[in-house]
């Protein structure tokens, strides 16, 4: 075997023989931590194996029969290495090594026989993430998209003793279960359609315009429901924030950095299959940026960090999918790989906070800078590359990401997603100066925490600013030249965030002389401005706050209100249909009747 | 070999039962049951070397590749049923251990004799040999309130469903002039309202069987209250003759004709989806919970016998193979637990993770298969019924199929919340298992993941014998 | 002559009565005759239909019928008599322990 | 009016009546009793088209076995209980309506039906021709027949016994 197919076939095989060994072997899984050296070691070497295979760049396809049916198998199992899979494997495993080293010291307090489980689910899930980017076809990339969604409903309910937990892990697998339906659908569709499971195979077919099968949008945009679902865009996106009950880490792996971003994956993975709808394609691209908007809106009003965060993925989420609707499925991609770095960056630092200071509300933080310089450093250059300062990571890629979408003349979206710019800025500084600048609370003794924990965010730190050092040496390779007037508008843009956060929450600290010492001309200016301080705020309360809350009520209460009644209606429909099993026997004789003049009526009818 | 073999091989087996329950004495008489399971095993085997043959009797009685397909099923399923049985105390190994065996094994030369009846006479006298012996076993704890109750339900739905069934027949034999199910089908043409009266009522017969809604009441109230093991085996082997039946009476040889079932099968598969999944959804005890989702599961079999073509067969043969193995599975977990706890409440399956990991593992596996999620033999059932259907143009079908889904799937996870998230009572142990239990859920957990992982050979068979039906 | 419509109309209508038994008695034998009723319309049919087809087969049909009809019966009275002597009452409207 | 046409209707007469009695009656007891009639003018029904060997079986094993089987289960459960056993029905109405509308179902398909042949002359001795056809190709039918009675035997057995 060549290695470029035996290399991928080890990334995937590690992860699986670690889950393996702990599943199976119990005394194993109940000591926890040489549980988490098992999986740590599996997926180490699998990481350097990715990072080889991405170095050299491998291109292979590889598939084995599966399924039977007459006439050639009717699904294959098997592995497609190409540059797009091989940056995803590099991301996957990368950010699955760090999270599981930080879980050691973050999850430390925990029983050693949950620690072998959480370990035991880690493992499953690296392999199931990464055999859904190694997919050749629809199936293999469903039967894996189903396991992640069940490591993700394993891992949300962790902490199964709070009833949060498992009341949002259920929920979690039920709404992204509705997106899986029509992806299912979908998938099964096309298949009946051109007979066939495979990308090549049906990327061939769309390249010799022999796909013209009727209904194909149906079909595609049935797909995209399933993307809709995994990657939490709007309505189907009211999982993503309660999915924070389960362990920080976990949020930084699989709700920021690589599940949820497997819709977008699926999609940039199908791009050849999508241009051929491209109703469905602008509709992605509005969903996608209407999406960004509400999510960074609601953000805005967020005072638990980890929810800003979820609040913000689903923001960029609908970046990427915005990109990937716009045709530039390129720029969406790229926002996908850096925005994993930065935000699982964001999501452990603030798992360090929040294991330091034991509360996830900001207002009960303050002043944590000082605290825990490392942290705070770690969280600014996250914040930084999460609202596009140039030059870290996130900068380019999104305005590889703007760019795109005003190439495609998506002026609506192209709006939208220029005022999440801003807000991005806000609502992130907003968190920084609340919880790292503002007033410190005495009762709290916050320290940094252990080097285990802090050595995987200074990694990802330094690669957020590495690769955005690299994308700025290495000019606007590989995607379009944007417009000349795009950088400095979201430059500015966010900068008018930063600001307006600043006035806001930064004004207020106790310590003004030190913050006003290292911001001065800003400061003095602020001054100035005594009056437009009132007046933002007014605007803030007026508007953005009134926006937010109603789109929080239409959240709360419309969209999940339609879910919520949706399941009631069903259980309610369970209750009514229960009643008539009465319990004597001549009501159920009354049914062997009732199904006979059904049957006579129904052939009548028919006849 | 003859035509007969195996039926011929039963009737050795029940002899010999018979035999040793009239010298066993004392009151443990496990033997008796080894005996009979070990007589299905053998017969198992043997079916394994069984080559379809000309019809013999007349026609009446065809040994042809769905009825083989069909014969090693119930005698795998009810192989399964017996060694889950031997571990049980009072019910299958006390003094009353011969008639019980007795009774399982003549119901199964009922199914048997069913899988190959091409006559009408013959299917209605091996239909009801089924039968009988059911309603006997559901209420075997006569001591019971429940289980007398159940028995007298089941009884009453199950004569009443055969009165119908039997007139039924009576038209469509007065309609065809023959009793020869070949020249039924021959037969079988517009201007024969009479026939089609015939065909319909027979159909609520085998409805009531495979536990159709409306169909389907005694089904939750038999299952609760009758003995676990024996539910598990009543639960999928009667059901699997009922389908194999129902292929051979409404599809062979009808020829174009067959589209006359699809509106009405259709139908039945709609509401019997919609109303097992919903049903389902409140239950707090584990048994009726699986008894309502089987009959969801038996409406997504009705999809793909809508879809009256050999591939929506073969694929509901396929779903049959999928579903006995998990839905035993899941009744012979339910009956572990049960047997400890003292309960069989969706509760008493709280922390098992923790009690006893492998047992929730295989529960696990049941549930995940019989929800449809990838990997386990269940999802490829559901995708093929859905395929089949989908192939005959039912896409509101497949839609609303694929919707209840995710119905389902609710209540499966709070079962499997239960086990896996729930923490169990402080002090909770393991869960003493039995030998003959934990082979039985072994096998059944095997079956369900190797049809998962390569369901090639299944689905090649199933197609193979579907084939010369149409 | 009396034709064959008769005959089938006949059995309808027992048939029919018979359903009826069946669905209002109160009384387990009492359900029990209405199932009676019901099979006896399969003999009328059977026969009928086998002497205006002038074959023997539903002759043969309905001594099958008859023959599993006492079966059937014997059966059911068993399970009469046993849930008897557990509840003391064989009224199936009050037999409702299972339900739901 | 032919003496065949005239018996016909008197015996349907008959029929209906004793059928609405059992289903009618308050009496248990008399309910057998109707029944029991009910399948006499069955057998008379059976005579009328000429099988007289069915009108035997009907009268013999139907009448006379399922009645005295009856009469014993309701014999029994009196003697249990101490007290004659009434029966009363439930829901009347909805019943006779379910019941009425499988009718007109059933009618529904008989009108359309083709049913006009006239009866074919009588061929030789029917009785003779279901003794060959029970031992010649409904042998195997007939065997299973008896494993059924063999287990309904055994499954009554095992309710009716009250040792244990």
């Amino acid at each position: 075997m060549a290695p470029s197919v035996w290399l991928p076939l080890l990334v995937l095989g590690l992860p699986f023989v670690a889950f393996v060994l702990l599943a199976v072997v119990a005394p194993l899984r109940r000591v926890g931590p040489r549980a988490g050296l098992v999986s740590i070691g599996a997926i180490a070497l699998a990481f350097g194996a990715a990072v080889t295979v991405w170095t050299e760049g491998f291109v292979s396809e590889t598939t084995w029969a599966w399924i039977p049916a007459d006439g050639g198998p009717i699904a294959t199992v098997g592995l497609l290495v190409d540059p797009l899979s091989n940056a995803m494997l590099v991301l996957v495993t990368l950010v699955s090594l760090l999270v599981q080293i930080y879980s050691l010291a973050y999850l430390g307090d925990e029983r050693p026989a949950s620690l072998g489980r959480y370990y035991t689910y880690q493992s499953l899930f690296a392999f199931s993430m990464l055999g859904l980017v190694l997919a050749p076809g629809f199936l293999q990339m469903f039967v894996f998209w189903e396991l992640v969604g069940l490591c993700s409903y394993l891992l949300i309910g962790y902490w199964y003793e709070r009833p949060a937990a498992a009341r949002a892990a259920v929920k979690a697998f039920w709404i992204t279960k509705l997106g899986d339906v029509g992806f299912i659908i979908g998938i099964v569709l096309l298949w009946s359609a051109t007979g066939t499971f495979e990308f090549t195979d049906l990327f061939e077919k769309a390249q010799e315009h022999a796909l013209a099968i009727p209904g194909l949008p149906t079909i595609m945009f049935l797909i995209y429901l399933g993307a809709v679902g995994k990657s939490a865009q709007f309505p189907l996106h009211v999982w993503l924030p309660d999915a924070m009950e389960g362990p920080t880490p976990v949020s930084a792996l699989i709700h920021a950095a690589t599940m949820v971003t497997a819709g977008v994956f699926m999609v940039t993975r199908t791009e050849p299959l999508f241009a051929l709808v491209p109703e469905v394609l602008t509709l992605i691209a509005w969903v996608g940026a209407f999406t960004a908007l509400l999510a960074a809106t609601m953000a805005c009003v967020e005072t638990d960090i980890k929810r800003v965060l979820a609040y913000s993925t689903i923001s960029q989420l609908g970046y990427m999918m915005a990109a990937a609707g716009a045709g530039a499925a390129f720029a969406g991609f790229l926002h996908l790989l850096t925005h994993g770095l930065f935000k699982a960056l964001l999501f452990l630092a603030a798992g360090a906070v929040i294991h330091a200071v034991g509360t996830n509300d900001i207002f009960r933080m303050g002043g944590l800078f000082r605290a825990m310089p490392q942290t705070g450093i770690v969280f600014v250059v996250g914040t930084l590359a999460l609202a596009g300062v140039p030059p870290l990571a996130g900068f380019y890629s999104k305005e590889a990401v703007l760019g795109g979408v005003w190439e495609a003349h998506l002026t609506g979206p192209f709006l939208m997603l220029a005022l999440t710019v801003l807000l991005t800025a806000f609502y992130m500084f907003r968190v920084v100066f609340i919880a790292f600048f503002g007033r410190a609370h005495a009762a709290a003794d916050p320290h940094e925490a252990p080097w285990l924990m802090r050595g995987p965010l200074w990694v990802l730190a330094a690669l957020t600013v590495l690769v955005g050092v690299r994308m700025a040496l290495g000019g606007a390779e590989g995607h379009e030249e944007t417009p000349a007037w795009l950088a400095p508008l979201s430059v500015g843009l966010a900068l008018v965030g930063f600001a307006l956060a600043w006035a806001m929450y930064q004004r207020r600290a106790i310590d003004p002389a030190r913050i006003a010492a290292a911001l001065a001309p800003i400061d003095y200016l602020a001054r100035r401005r005594y009056g437009l301080d009132a007046l933002y705020a007014g605007l803030y309360r007026g508007f953005i706050l009134g926006f937010s809350r109603l789109v929080g009520w239409i959240d709360r209460y419309l969209v999940d209100g339609v879910l919520n009644v949706l399941t009631a209606l069903t259980l309610r429909g369970g209750d009514a249909l229960r009643r008539i099993q009465s319990g004597r026997a001549q009501d159920y004789v009354y049914g062997v009747a009732f199904g006979l003049l059904l049957l006579i009526v129904g052939a009548q009818l028919w006849r | 070999m003859s035509a007969f073999t195996l039926e011929l091989g039963l009737g050795a087996v029940m002899l010999l039962v018979f035999g040793a329950s009239l010298v066993a004495r004392g009151r443990d008489r496990r033997w008796i049951a080894w005996l009979a399971t070990a007589g299905v095993l053998v017969l198992g085997m043997l079916s394994a070397w069984v080559k379809p043959t000309p019809p013999a009797l007349a026609g009446m009685f065809v040994q042809d590749g769905l009825a083989i397909f069909a014969k090693r099923l119930f005698l795998a399923a009810t192989f399964i049923g017996l060694l889950a049985g031997i571990s049980a105390d009072a019910v299958a190994c006390g003094r009353r251990a011969g008639e019980y065996h007795l009774l399982i094994l003549s119901s199964l030369l009922g199914m048997l004799v069913l899988a190959s009846a091409r006559d009408l006479i013959l299917l209605f006298v091996a239909f009801e040999l089924m039968s009988i012996p059911l309603y006997v076993l559901a209420g075997f704890l006569k001591r019971q309130d429940e289980a007398v109750e159940a028995a007298l339900k089941f009884f009453l739905v199950g004569s009443v469903s055969s009165a119908v069934m039997a007139y039924g027949l009576s038209f469509v034999y007065g309609a065809a002039r023959t009793t020869d199910l070949a020249r039924v089908a021959q037969a079988f043409a517009p201007g024969q309202p009479l026939l089609l009266l015939g065909l319909l009522a027979v159909f609520a017969g085998f409805a009531f069987k495979i536990a159709a809604f409306p169909f389907h009441m005694w089904v939750p109230d038999t299952y609760e209250a009758a003995s676990t093991p024996f539910v598990a085996w009543l639960s999928v082997a009667p059901k699997a003759a009922g389908f194999v039946a129902l292929f051979r009476v409404y599809f062979e040889g009808m020829g174009d004709r067959v589209a006359t079932w699809v509106p009405i099968a259709a139908g039945l598969a709609a509401i019997t989806i919609v109303a097992g999944n919903l049903m389902a959804l409140p239950q707090q005890n584990t048994k009726r919970l699986l008894a309502y989702s089987g009959i969801a599961h038996i409406g997504y079999m009705l999809v793909g016998f809508a879809a009256a073509s050999a591939s929506g067969t073969a694929m509901v043969l396929f779903y049959l193979v999928a579903y006995v193995f998990g839905n035993m599975g899941a009744f012979l977990v339910v009956e572990a637990v049960a047997r400890s706890e003292r309960s069989e409440a969706t509760a008493a399956l709280r922390g098992l993770a923790q009690r006893s990991p492998l047992l929730a593992l295989a529960m696990l596996l049941f549930l995940l298969s019989l929800g449809g999620i990838p990997f386990v033999a269940g999802f490829w059932a559901k995708l093929y019924v859905f395929w089949a259907a989908a192939a005959a143009g039912l896409y509101w079908l497949v839609l609303l199929g694929a919707v209840l889904t995710v119905v389902a799937l609710f209540y499966y996870l709070i079962v499997a919340k239960r086990m896996y998230i729930e923490p169990p009572d402080a002090s909770a142990g393991r869960i003493p298992l039995p030998g003959t239990l934990a082979l039985a859920v072994i096998l059944c957990a095997l079956v369900v993941v190797g049809l998962g992982l390569y369901p090639k050979p299944i689905v090649m068979a199933a197609l193979r014998v579907a084939a010369p039906l149409f | 002559m009396i034709g064959l419509p008769a005959y089938l109309v006949l059995g309808a209508l027992v048939f029919s009565i018979g359903l009826f038994g069946v669905l209002t008695r109160r009384n387990a034998v009492g359900i029990l005759l209405g199932i009676e009723l019901m099979l006896n319309a399969v003999n009328i049919n059977l026969v009928a239909f086998a002497r205006f087809n002038g074959d023997v087969a539903g002759l043969v049909f309905t001594l099958f019928t008859i023959s599993i009809t006492v079966a059937e019966v014997a059966v059911g009275l068993a399970i009469v008599i046993a849930i008897f002597r557990v509840r003391r009452t064989v009224e199936a409207d009050r037999l409702d322990l299972l339900r739901g | 009016m032919t003496l065949e046409t005239v018996g016909f209707w008197v015996v349907a007469t008959v029929l209906l009546a004793s059928s609405l009695a059992v289903v009618l009656t308050p009496n248990l007891f008399h309910a057998v009793l109707y029944l029991a009639a009910a399948l006499v003018a069955t057998g008379v029904v059976f005579l009328l088209l000429e099988q007289p060997f069915l009108f035997a079986v009907q009268l013999l094993l139907y009448a006379g076995g399922v009645v005295t089987i009856v009469v014993f289960a309701i014999m029994l459960t009196e003697r249990l209980v101490g007290e004659r056993i009434a029966q009363t029905s439930r829901h009347v109405v909805n019943g006779a309506i379910v019941a009425a509308a499988v009718f007109v179902g059933i009618m529904g398909f008989l009108i359309g039906a083709p049913l006009g042949a006239p009866r074919p002359a009588e061929t030789g001795d029917t009785t003779a021709a279901i003794g060959r056809a029970l031992v010649g190709p409904f042998a195997v039918t007939l065997e299973l027949l008896g494993v059924l009675l063999v287990v309904a035997l055994l499954g009554a057995l095992h309710f009716a016994r009250s040792e244990e």
